[in-house]
């Protein structure tokens, strides 16, 4: 019934992230990138005609989702067993590699997270409550070296000014960042090694399921005629990828 | 007209006032004299319902004033009593206390209009008569910024005659003023004796003058009567030692040793 | 590095965005600083006690706490708001408190003389109150109230935390969008400056007006 | 969302980490705004009307933008100039900045109100400036202000959390970052709110305790 | 000892003293009278350099107050001549002015200490003999808010004399005070003038006072000198106009009307 709302609303109210090219907002303040691009298009399917962004960031997204501010997130937000827990999520949407952005020829080699946290000097940068800040918490950095960055460009400021030795971030995000950025002194180590591919989904509050199968279903017909590349591959993401996997295997990963 | 009796009043520990008891007649001019800290002040503040009593009863025009019946009992005066009461009695103040905001008229039409009721061309009409009793006839649209303290003490006493009360008290009215000004507002208080039959209760510490107004002279210290007169009685031939001391002094200061 | 015109448009809304929420900030503040402040000064027990709780609350805790309370907590009891109304309500009720202290000081600082000519032309309290203690009162709070204000404008920056799109929102969204750090934050800073100037001026205004013939009251 | 209290207490030790952050930071703030804003309402005072324009247009700059957007121009734009400060220091500075100019109009209230026959009779009883100011002024003008002084501390107390903009992991973000890698964020911000509240209610009748002793004089 | 010439002082666009001159010899005690505003404190003050002037010339014990010779030129004194200069002069204030945070021998001996490089020793058993001296010896380690008006009027006394002035200004001295402590301090100050050869210039509306204590009287009115004498020309036959309507008021208000 949550969609006959919708509907009857005429809009979804969508969190998005404030990271290229997951999301992009353009100088006219429209909201484009993968993620709304992709539920845009899916909700419009389900007859909501249009969908009304807002800029979150990552940690009060899935408060936001479960205080009812938001109908969905679209942000990147990667499927992980716990988050599995928190929010109903759809069928894999984007899929990415985890990346480090460092200076020019990795002069400390890092290759995984493993070995940040074998150089006891070694600062890595990474958003709050994101997956990357998880990933280096497992494999051993401590808390004081991972850095909680409010944004990507404040990230890649830090980078700069020698605030972290590295900064991690998902492929494509870095990417985007770096070419935005002209720094010919910094580059894009990628994949990380060991880290596991992971893709996001759209995520609904737990107790509205129907509204994801609904949301399941025009994403399948999607994927299956090709709209669905169109939409994301512009943007360098793989449609393969998100097809090759499934929501099951992702929240069951470790 | 007023009746104290046995009436005490302490701040704290500090006891100011302790069983103090005396009448005041209709139309009296009372004076009440005494050194600093001795208590008059609070007499009169007191007579206002400024300040609360301790013990005593206090009766204005036949009636309790801190007091009033209720299921044939004694209890104390509610706000709606005490606001009732105090129709009876006007105060001027050693400091004036005009309102700032409100021009010379709007002192004196004020309360009338509020707590009587007054219709406002009234209330003018009888402002503007009593400013020219006070010979300030000319100051009606002024703030009370501009004028002399001379002249603001004269506003404050018409604003408390606007009222119409029964009873005026006045508190070292002048002893905020410039030498030169302190005639002016003792000759409106002069006026106002002689020509109606209000009471009044004085205090102050200019003896000429207390000598030329009062019927009755009460001399003053540490909140009891030491002496009570006429006031040639208390001028001329004081019965006390205190009394006399105390006059002694405020005359050898104000003449040279 | 994309069209600056443009986003400085997306700047321009966000700054609309932190006008509408300081305008509406105030309105909620002074409401609730005049109710609190006279119930700070009230007869009833019950009254002053309220006033002072909510008062030291606000007062207490930090705005960030505040606003995320109204904004995350409150919707699972099932009082929900609108970003705009959320960041209202907690920018009103934080300064309000403040506010308040203010309208309270300013009753208190009106001299005693004053209240007892009052009762010695036998006016109510209600008169007392409405005809001469206020009217004084009011001068008194001017100054404190602008600084208030401003103080409110500059926690509209906080609001960014509930999403809302002010204008140090927006600088952080061009930002990230155009790579560009010195733009964005710059231009916010002037502007910032440019709005507390007009509340500043605004207060002087007033505050002359309202000491006008009553020059030497302090 | 039901409470945990289970979980409360396993973060209870993180929060007080941070907690302890929050104080430094709040204290080295109260330093820096403490001296830079006598160095302000000195300047301000002075007769050379370039330097006590300039240090009020100043003032009211900082004074008139928010300390948030000043942090983010301390710690992401002055590295450009070659000034990199550590996360700690620079939201030390740009508290410290910011509350100066509050300090600042205290110090200015608190001289301006030594009645002006101290400063009368100390001339009478031919005092120097110096001795003026050191004997005469200033044992009178401080003590009144140490209550608004107190008040400052109490409000640079609760702005800490701004810091979190600029990575530095007191309280309110280590209660973000525990709420974002558990996904509850009830028990983390009402610990926050509840540290704040003990601490504040701690200082007001600290602040009391201050106002009876300091704040009226017999004058 | 003091030479006034032609002195003028304007505060913005208000004129309040304009080209007065008169001279005090040594050890003379001089009367300045006159009504509100006239411009007496004003004289006081710049003699006590607290105001500047606006034009003429003063010298104070053959030396110019507010010039100094700077290459054969007279030119604006600095604060060093100032400093130098306020070593003749004393002053006693209107409000006492005691410093509250220090006790009353603090208050006392703090300048001696501090501008004569007194040892401390020295300067607390001068100000003890001060103290003595008006009737205080008992209070050296009270704090001034625990004196009674007259009594602080009697330390601010003492602290003006420990710097043993040639010259002594009195602004009112005694009207911040309640009537009956008037007397104690005008006591102090009769037994200065008799036992001193201290020069003292005197404001006061106590027209009593000043005809006991002074040599000669100055009648003020707008910032000139209206008429001077010896006390008993001044108060019995005044010459002018002004000076005898002046004399009327105050004498009214005093003594009843
Ligand atoms: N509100 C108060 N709280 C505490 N003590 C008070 C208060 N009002 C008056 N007193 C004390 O009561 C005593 C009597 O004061 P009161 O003002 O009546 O004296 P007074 O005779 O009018 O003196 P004065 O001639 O100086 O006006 C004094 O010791 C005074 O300090
Ligand atoms: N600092 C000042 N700024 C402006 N005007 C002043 C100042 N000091 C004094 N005046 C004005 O100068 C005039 C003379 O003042 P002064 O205090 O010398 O008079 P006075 O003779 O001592 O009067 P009083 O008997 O009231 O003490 C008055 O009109 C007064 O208002
Ligand atoms: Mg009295
Ligand atoms: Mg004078």
């Amino acid at each position: 019934e949550k969609l006959d709302d919708l509907k009857e609303q005429g809009y979804a109210r969508i969190a998005i992230g404030n990271e290229p090219p997951f999301t992009a907002v353009g100088s006219d303040g429209k909201v484009s990138g993968a993620a709304p691009d992709v539920a845009r298009e899916v909700f419009k399917r389900l007859g909501v005609e249009d969908v009304e962004a807002s800029i979150l960031e990552y940690g009060a997204m899935i408060p936001s989702l479960q205080a009812g501010r938001v109908d969905a997130v679209t942000a990147g937000l990667f499927m992980k067993p716990e988050r599995c827990n928190a929010v109903a999520y759809s069928e894999p949407i984007l899929c990415d590699a985890e990346a480090f952005l460092l200076p020019s020829g990795n002069p400390k080699g890092f290759e995984n997270y493993a070995d940040i946290a074998a150089d006891e000097t070694a600062r890595i940068g990474a958003p709050g409550g994101g997956t990357e800040e998880k990933l280096a918490l497992e494999a051993g950095v401590p808390r004081d070296r991972v850095i909680v960055v409010p944004d990507a460009q404040s990230g890649l400021k830090m980078l700069q000014d020698g605030r972290i030795d590295v900064y991690s971030l998902p492929v494509l995000s870095l990417n985007d960042l770096l070419s935005k950025s002209g720094d010919g002194g910094l580059e894009v180590f990628a994949p990380v090694k060991d880290a596991p591919v992971y893709c996001d989904g759209a995520a609904f509050n737990k107790d509205e399921t129907a509204l994801r199968d609904a949301f399941d279903v025009e994403l399948a017909k999607m994927k299956e005629s090709g709209e669905f590349a169109a939409i994301i591959e512009p943007y360098g993401f793989s449609a393969e990828a998100a097809k090759s996997t499934t929501r099951e295997k992702l929240c069951a990963a470790q | 007209m007023i009746r104290i009796n046995d009436l005490s009043k302490s701040f704290g520990k500090l006891t100011v006032l302790n069983g103090l008891s005396f009448d005041v007649m209709k139309g009296e001019k009372l004076a009440l004299i005494g050194p600093s800290g001795s208590g008059k002040t609070t007499i009169l503040r007191i007579l206002m319902t400024l300040e609360n009593i301790s013990g005593g009863r206090i009766e204005v025009c036949g009636e309790p004033l801190f007091h009033m019946h209720r299921n044939g009992q004694d209890v104390p005066a509610d706000e709606a009593h005490l606001h009732k009461m105090r129709r009876h009695i006007g105060m001027v103040f050693q400091h004036f206390n005009l309102f700032p905001h409100k021009t010379v008229l709007q002192n004196i039409t004020l309360a009338p209009t509020l707590t009587k009721g007054e219709k406002r061309i009234d209330a003018e009409k009888r402002a503007r008569e009593l400013l020219d009793m006070v010979g300030l006839a000319d100051k009606a649209d002024y703030m009370p910024v501009q004028l002399s303290g001379g002249q603001k003490q004269r506003v404050a006493i018409a604003r408390a005659l606007a009222l119409s009360p029964e009873i005026m008290l006045f508190d070292e009215v002048t002893s905020a003023l410039d030498p030169e000004l302190v005639e002016e507002v003792l000759q409106v208080m002069q006026r106002l004796a002689v020509e109606t039959d209000m009471t009044m209760l004085l205090v102050t510490h200019e003896m000429g003058f207390a000598r030329e107004f009062a019927d009755r002279v009460l001399f003053f210290d540490q909140g009891r009567i030491v002496e009570a007169g006429p006031p040639e009685q208390i001028f001329q031939a004081p019965q006390e030692e205190r009394t006399r001391t105390f006059l002694r002094k405020i005359i050898a200061s104000r003449h040279g040793m | 590095m994309g069209d600056w015109a443009g986003y400085l448009t997306l700047i321009l809304a966000g700054t609309w965005v932190t006008i509408k929420l300081t305008v509406m900030g105030c309105a909620v503040a002074l409401v609730v600083a005049f109710i609190a402040g006279l119930g700070r000064v009230s007869r009833h027990a019950t009254l002053r006690w309220l006033s002072t709780g909510y008062i030291e609350f606000f007062r207490g805790t930090s705005i960030f706490v505040q606003l995320f309370w109204i904004y995350y907590v409150l919707p699972l009891i099932g009082v929900s708001m609108t970003p705009m109304q959320a960041g209202v309500m907690a920018l009103g009720l934080n300064v309000g408190a403040y506010g308040a202290e203010v309208v309270r000081g300013a009753i208190l600082a009106v001299p005693r003389d004053q209240y007892e000519a009052c009762i010695a032309t036998n006016l109510t309290r209600y008169q007392r109150m409405r005809h001469v203690i206020l009217p004084q009162a009011l001068p008194l709070m001017l100054p404190t109230f602008g600084n208030n204000a401003i103080e409110l404008l500059k926690a509209t920056s906080v609001v960014s935390l509930i999403s809302l799109a002010d204008m140090t929102f927006q600088a952080q969204v061009v930002r990230s969008q155009t790579g560009n750090t010195i733009v964005p934050f710059v231009t916010i800073l002037i502007l910032y400056f440019i709005l507390s100037s007009l509340i500043s001026f605004g207060m002087r205004y007033l505050e002359r007006r309202a000491s006008r013939g009553a020059e030497g009251v302090r | 969302m039901e409470w945990d209290w289970e979980f409360t207490y396993s973060i209870l030790p993180l929060l007080l980490q941070g907690l302890k952050i929050t104080v430094l930071a709040t204290i080295l703030g109260a330093i820096v705004a403490a001296s830079l804003g006598l160095v302000f309402a000195l300047m301000r005072r002075s007769p050379n009307r370039l330097l006590s324009r300039t240090t009020g247009f100043f003032v009211e700059f900082i004074r008139g933008t928010p300390l948030l957007v000043q942090l983010y121009f301390i710690f992401y734009i002055l590295p450009d100039i070659g000034l990199r400060l550590s996360p700690l220091t620079a939201g030390v500075v740009g508290m410290g900045l910011h509350y100066a100019t509050y300090f600042s109009e205290v110090y200015r209230g608190g001289i301006e109100a030594v009645p002006r026959g101290q400063w009368e009779a100390a001339k009478a009883t031919n005092l120097t400036i110096r001795q003026t100011w050191v004997n005469i002024i200033l044992p009178q003008a401080i003590p009144p202000m140490i209550p608004a002084m107190a008040n400052y501390l109490l409000a640079m107390f609760k702005e800490t959390p701004l810091l979190s903009a600029i990575t530095v992991m007191e309280m309110m973000s280590q209660a973000r970052s525990i709420a974002n890698s558990n996904y509850r964020y009830i028990e983390p911000m009402t610990l926050v709110g509840v540290f704040f509240l003990i601490v504040s209610i701690i200082s007001v009748f600290g602040l009391r305790w201050l106002e009876r002793r300091y704040g009226r004089q017999g004058r």
